[in-house]
């Protein structure tokens, strides 16, 4: 049921210009390798979902992959900003990019909804936040025991989800450990969903019974891709470069500096 | 493991914020934590004096004890050293909307005097000046956690009469306003900046002065603050940073800087 | 902030007549020894929640604890009926039982709602059921999207949950290793938290970091009772007495045997 | 492993039952298996035609492949040989609600000619004869599997022209019920007795005798059944039990039988 496919196959096969997709990895297991390769095959006209953009949506976005970034947190953690994620907001460039706003707790819900087949969250949200009404995704139901009101959003479907992962099995089952986001999420509400990992190995070697396991029928296509994460991290394999995530600061700042380290060190990995 | 002599009486009023928002903090508090100020204060008040202090991270990361200050909200010694770490929608779904949390610690670009804060937007929401990261997890944080403690630089920008945009709801238009929303938790009830400490006031929720830093003036306060600012009554002086807390907190960061520019480091 | 109390301590300082209490362990980590001291000291008119009742809770029936039950599965797995609850629904004996009868997707959302805070949950459910209408707690909402008819019911808020696990540590933090259940949830929607363990360890060794883990401070009591699950089981530790659920049958069918049985076995433990 | 030499000719109706059934599965089908014929059957087509089925009990457990039957539906077995073991309302969440199951079985007390089912009471809700242990995970099994296999021995006490408690939806009054209740999923696809194949009628969607086990006639199911019920054009006869299937069923039923004897089996 679910493919073994190089980085570039499975890009092509699942990946559509016009699709919603989802790059997750929340701090922790981002799919670098997945969205450079995203950029190689200049995907366009994306809407792209990620609770957190983080260096590799603003690298989609200042390549011009993107429409529009449904989000909760658009910055360089620790770092500042995304500049070119700023520079779509604030001058349209390289194209503009539309907005659907959040917060955490609405994206983390709404992912959940998604897995969970329904077609909305509901949580106790959004009091008193101006975040209300700037799009139509936010709204209120009455508790119908008690009255309270309560904030809703549409469950999150993407036609895609993109996740990285500690390793597969030979099956196509899936070990995801440490930080685990929203990663079993995003896999479960896709229509479509692939894993870069690690490594494949005969067994899983999952730690617990209750280990973060996606077994290989939720899975479209399984990716083998080392350090596919880097510069965000794979725990038990490697760790967090937040020397590069301080130094993108400089290199995003400007749109040359920005464009020539793109084609450097993505666009020229290959072809 | 100590870096460098410290003598007591220099410090920068940066030092003094972070460490006088550590001592707000009690050995029992469970603490939602956000990334650089706050972080280092509650690690800081965990290296101190609440040794048994619980962070939260909104990685998932319960229990936290890290070594050096993590860059990002989800660094893997905050993994590797709590006592479990859960996922997202857990996190916010059982932990935080769960109540479980005692004090928030939230930063913003701006505040009001009703201790609004904004993390979204300068100028217009659709055509902003400045396009700030957003709002995170702060808005649900400012509803759910029991109290939330502001950490932030003091300055007419920062500390303005009304922000910009409500990302995270305070206080409202003041009084009774968190309750006629139907919030059952406190909000902001302690600002922490680099030159003094303001709680709300009782009845109104106007925010008002009643700690200054010591070598601060009350018109240093004023000057930074974007409305006419109030002095308690009672104003007291806040105690200075001890030579313990001082080489904790440069300890802490001296690693922090070391571990951060380290490419590549590997946690495996 | 967590008491290490012993088990008669624990039970009479936390479960009070009239309380509603909510014995968890999806037919895993019953907790026996902990409703066994329920039936000791006799509580009384208890509102008893579980999903599946199973032989602890035709236990508290028979004995007359329980004027209420609110559950989803009221059987004994594999076996047949659970005798005590029949009689007392079919015949009042020893005492009239309420019941509050739900789907166990009803009751599960409703854990989770009660952990997460909620007022209520929503859910796809009781399409077509004659369960609807039984009682008061199964209601319906619009999708505030797309107008689908989504079934809700009240978030499950004990007064006292009630949980048997492997072990804990010397500040109280507790380890649940296996079929999982519904234990985290109902600790963490209950105002007070009793959980026996089979041990207490300096160190907790969780398998992973991702191992299900309640932290002390979500726990009222932590109390020393190995053995504590059986007939049912604790994964790591012992297995499950299938040949005693199945010779319950036998004796719970009988009032005069179900008694004779629980004075020989319960009553006379102590005192 | 073999207990006993089977003889080709000589099995029972509880076995065509349950052999009928484990054909019915597929290789790649993900199972929500529920306890007794059902859990006998998918374990039976796990150790025969369906070697990667992917077994799901409610209990949380994800792609096990227990070695005997488990009692209940959370065994150690269950857990021991899974892939991964989930909560429980992740397993009500993520798997079953959000429409990962292909095939869900189901029993029941009694089935009426729409397959709607009752396990609640037999009598009336409030004051019934017989108090039966009640829905479980039924109602949302029944909505929420892409079909729906019924799994029961039949006869008028069981088969009955209308259930006295609707635990589970089947097809309703028939016809296109479960489209104007909001449902996607197919329902009730199969009823596998221990006399037929049943299978509901494309329109209608009342049951229809499709195929019949070997040595019973129409007129045995016409009197196991409470209503007049109606054959297939063309009626199929069941191939009887395989010599390999008889024998793999009694092993898995042997090897079960003496491990529930055993007090108190030690699985740590």
């Amino acid at each position: 049921m679910t493919a073994f496919l190089s980085l570039p196959e499975a890009i092509a096969q699942y990946v559509h210009d016009g699709d919603t997709v989802a790059l997750e990895g929340f701090t922790h297991l981002i799919s670098f390798a997945a969205g450079h390769e995203i950029i190689r095959q200049k995907k366009s006209n994306l809407t792209l979902v990620r609770m957190t953009p983080d260096l590799i949506y603003d690298q989609l976005i200042g390549m011009g992959c993107a429409r529009k970034l449904i989000f909760s947190w658009g910055g360089n953690p620790g770092v500042g900003s995304l500049h070119q994620l700023r520079d779509a907001v604030e001058h349209s460039w390289p194209r503009p990019l539309e907005l659907e706003e959040h917060s955490h707790a609405a994206m983390a819900h709404a992912y959940a909804a998604g897995a969970a087949g329904l077609p909305c969250a509901i949580f106790r949200g959004y009091a008193g936040s101006d975040l209300v009404g700037k799009h139509s995704n936010i709204r209120f139901i009455e508790c119908p025991f008690t009255g309270e009101r309560l904030a809703a959003v549409p469950a999150i479907r993407p036609d895609v989800g993109i996740i990285h992962a500690q390793r597969a099995d030979r099956k196509g089952n899936i070990l995801i450990e440490g930080i685990v986001g929203v990663q079993k999420e995003v896999v479960l509400a896709a229509t479509l969903a692939v894993v870069t990992v690690e490594e494949i190995t005969d067994e899983l070697h999952a730690p617990s019974p209750n280990a973060v396991v996606l077994p290989y029928w939720t899975v479209s296509a399984v990716v083998l891709a080392p350090e596919g994460a880097r510069p965000s991290y794979a725990h038990g394999y490697y760790g967090r470069d937040n020397a590069f995530y301080t130094a993108w600061d400089t290199i995003a700042r400007d749109r040359e500096s920005f464009l020539s380290w793109m084609r450097e060190h993505v666009l020229g990995d290959r072809k | 493991m100590a870096s460098e002599p410290v003598a007591t009486t220099t410090y920068t009023a940066a030092e003094m914020m972070i460490i006088a928002a550590s001592r707000s903090l009690r050995n029992d508090d469970i603490c939602f934590v956000g990334i650089g100020a706050p972080s280092a204060a509650c690690n800081l008040a965990r290296l101190t004096h609440a040794p048994d202090i619980t962070l939260i991270y909104e990685s998932g990361t319960i229990g936290t004890k890290p070594d050096i200050l993590p860059l990002s909200i989800g660094d893997p010694e905050l993994c590797e050293t709590a006592i479990t770490t859960v996922s997202v929608p857990e996190m916010f779904q059982y932990w935080l909307q769960g109540g479980r949390i005692s004090v928030g610690f939230l930063g913003g670009a701006q505040i009001d005097r009703f201790s609004n804060i904004n993390s979204t937007v300068i100028g217009d929401y659709a055509h902003p000046t400045v396009r700030l990261p957003g709002a995170g997890g702060a808005p649900e944080i400012a509803s759910c956690c029991q109290q939330i403690y502001v950490i932030m630089r003091q300055n007419r920008r920062s500390f303005v009469p009304q922000v910009d945009f409500i990302t995270s709801f305070g206080h409202g238009t003041g009084g009774d306003a968190r309750q006629r929303l139907g919030l059952r938790t406190a909000g902001p009830s302690l600002i922490v900046t680099d030159l003094c400490l303001m709680r709300p006031d009782s009845e109104s929720k106007e925010l008002i002065v009643v700690a200054i830093h010591p070598g601060v003036t009350r018109e240093q306060i004023m000057e930074a603050t974007g409305w006419p600012i109030r002095f308690a009554d009672h104003v007291e002086q806040t105690p200075p940073p001890t030579d313990g807390e001082l080489t904790i907190l440069r300890e802490l960061q001296t690693r922090t800087a070391q571990a951060h520019s380290d490419e590549k480091r590997d946690h495996s």
